[in-house]
């Protein structure tokens, strides 16, 4: 269930993977294609990965949270290229209570965008391309137009 | 000669314009030689000075001694979500 | 959209409801009816409410949210018998960067907890039934037989 | 006769065996009198001294005089979610 999907995320079964009666509280946080990023109107993206160390990590980004909170989480992040409004990642996680459900919920995302081997490239209204690089400044880095799709 | 394979991703790939180099194992007695080796190649001048790297899907410090058999990816800055 | 419903609540319609190509972060908090609730295994329960005033409490706490953070809100309570496993209560919001994101539905979820005049009253596999109340010792107070259904 | 209506809901209803009483003017020139007349009826007594209490769905203090028209509600703890 958890891991890399080049397919369009299924966020309910996500939810229902983590259900059980004794989980009262569920929590998702859904990433969506944004219509613009830094000032640039954004038209489509694609996401890339070092698809196994992207699989372990999100494996121990989940296991980290099972063990630190009493909860269930499941988390999908979509591959290549993606449309605006579509589901780029979702983490669901459901406890008994919702401050742990929160709590993990928003620990998982936030360690995935830290730490999992993704790449996304954005494509313009005006053409360009770029490489989103948080640590760049103004948030990407020019992407080769030789190397455009 | 033996060689190292290289792994990399996203706009390193792009600069590189291959998504795996082997690096001569002349090159690669530490990560950081492999490195310096790859900012030589041809678009290779605008790889950062350290970037993070993997070893075995692991991250890996620049003092580490590749051995063979090693799968060495150079990592650009993590953007998923 | 927000407010109470007799009728299950259609979490991914409220999702739709929020959701914008601006808004990149959507984070949603599902209440479920747990199969248990201070050490008794509940069978179902009932919500019951003071319509005018909960209707009005909810759209409140929405408007203090979006004035707050830049996010848009959604909630729905569910009146009525529930089962085990059923929604009682759905919150989501959506802002452009999942820090408000969070934080909005966070605030919504706690507010309709403390200020919204919705009662519940459970029925256990003991046959009792009881009026969740949180202020209570335990939780709960009994209910009176001859008014249980 | 002029009285004061006053809605009961949940487990304050059940106790007293009404969703709505209506209270004698005499006994409603205030929220706190409405109050004592209420925990003076069969199975009142259980409710508590100082409920939440709304007037026209805002909550309101005890010292609060109710006027013909006014809808007062006597409200449990809340309990939603």
């Amino acid at each position: 269930m958890n891991g890399l999907s080049g397919d369009p995320v299924d966020v309910d079964a996500l939810v229902h993977a983590v259900s059980g009666p004794g989980r009262g509280a569920v929590v998702s946080f859904v990433g969506v294609v944004r219509n613009h990023h830094a000032g640039r109107e954004v038209l489509e993206l694609e996401y890339s990965a070092y698809g196994p160390m992207a699989e372990r990590a999100i494996g121990v980004i989940v296991a980290e949270a099972e063990a630190r909170w009493p909860a269930a989480v499941a988390v999908v992040h979509r591959l290549g290229r993606l449309a605006i409004g579509e589901v780029a990642v979702a983490v669901v996680a459901a406890g008994g209570h919702r401050g742990e459900a929160f709590e993990a919920c928003r620990y998982v995302i936030e360690e995935v965008k830290q730490r999992v081997p993704i790449w996304k490239r954005e494509r313009y209204a005006d053409g360009r391309e770029a490489w989103v690089d948080p640590t760049a400044p103004g948030g990407t880095q020019p992407a080769r137009p030789e190397v455009s799709r | 000669m033996t060689t190292v394979t290289v792994l990399l991703f996203a706009r390193y790939a792009d600069l590189i314009g291959a998504s795996r180099v082997e690096v001569p194992e002349s090159a690669s007695s530490s990560l950081e030689q492999v490195v310096a080796y790859l900012r030589g190649l041809p678009g290779g001048g605008a790889l950062p000075e350290r970037p993070l790297i993997a070893v075995n899907m692991e991250q890996a410090g620049f003092d580490y001694r590749p051995v063979p058999g090693d799968e060495i990816a150079i990592l650009p800055p993590m953007a998923g979500g």
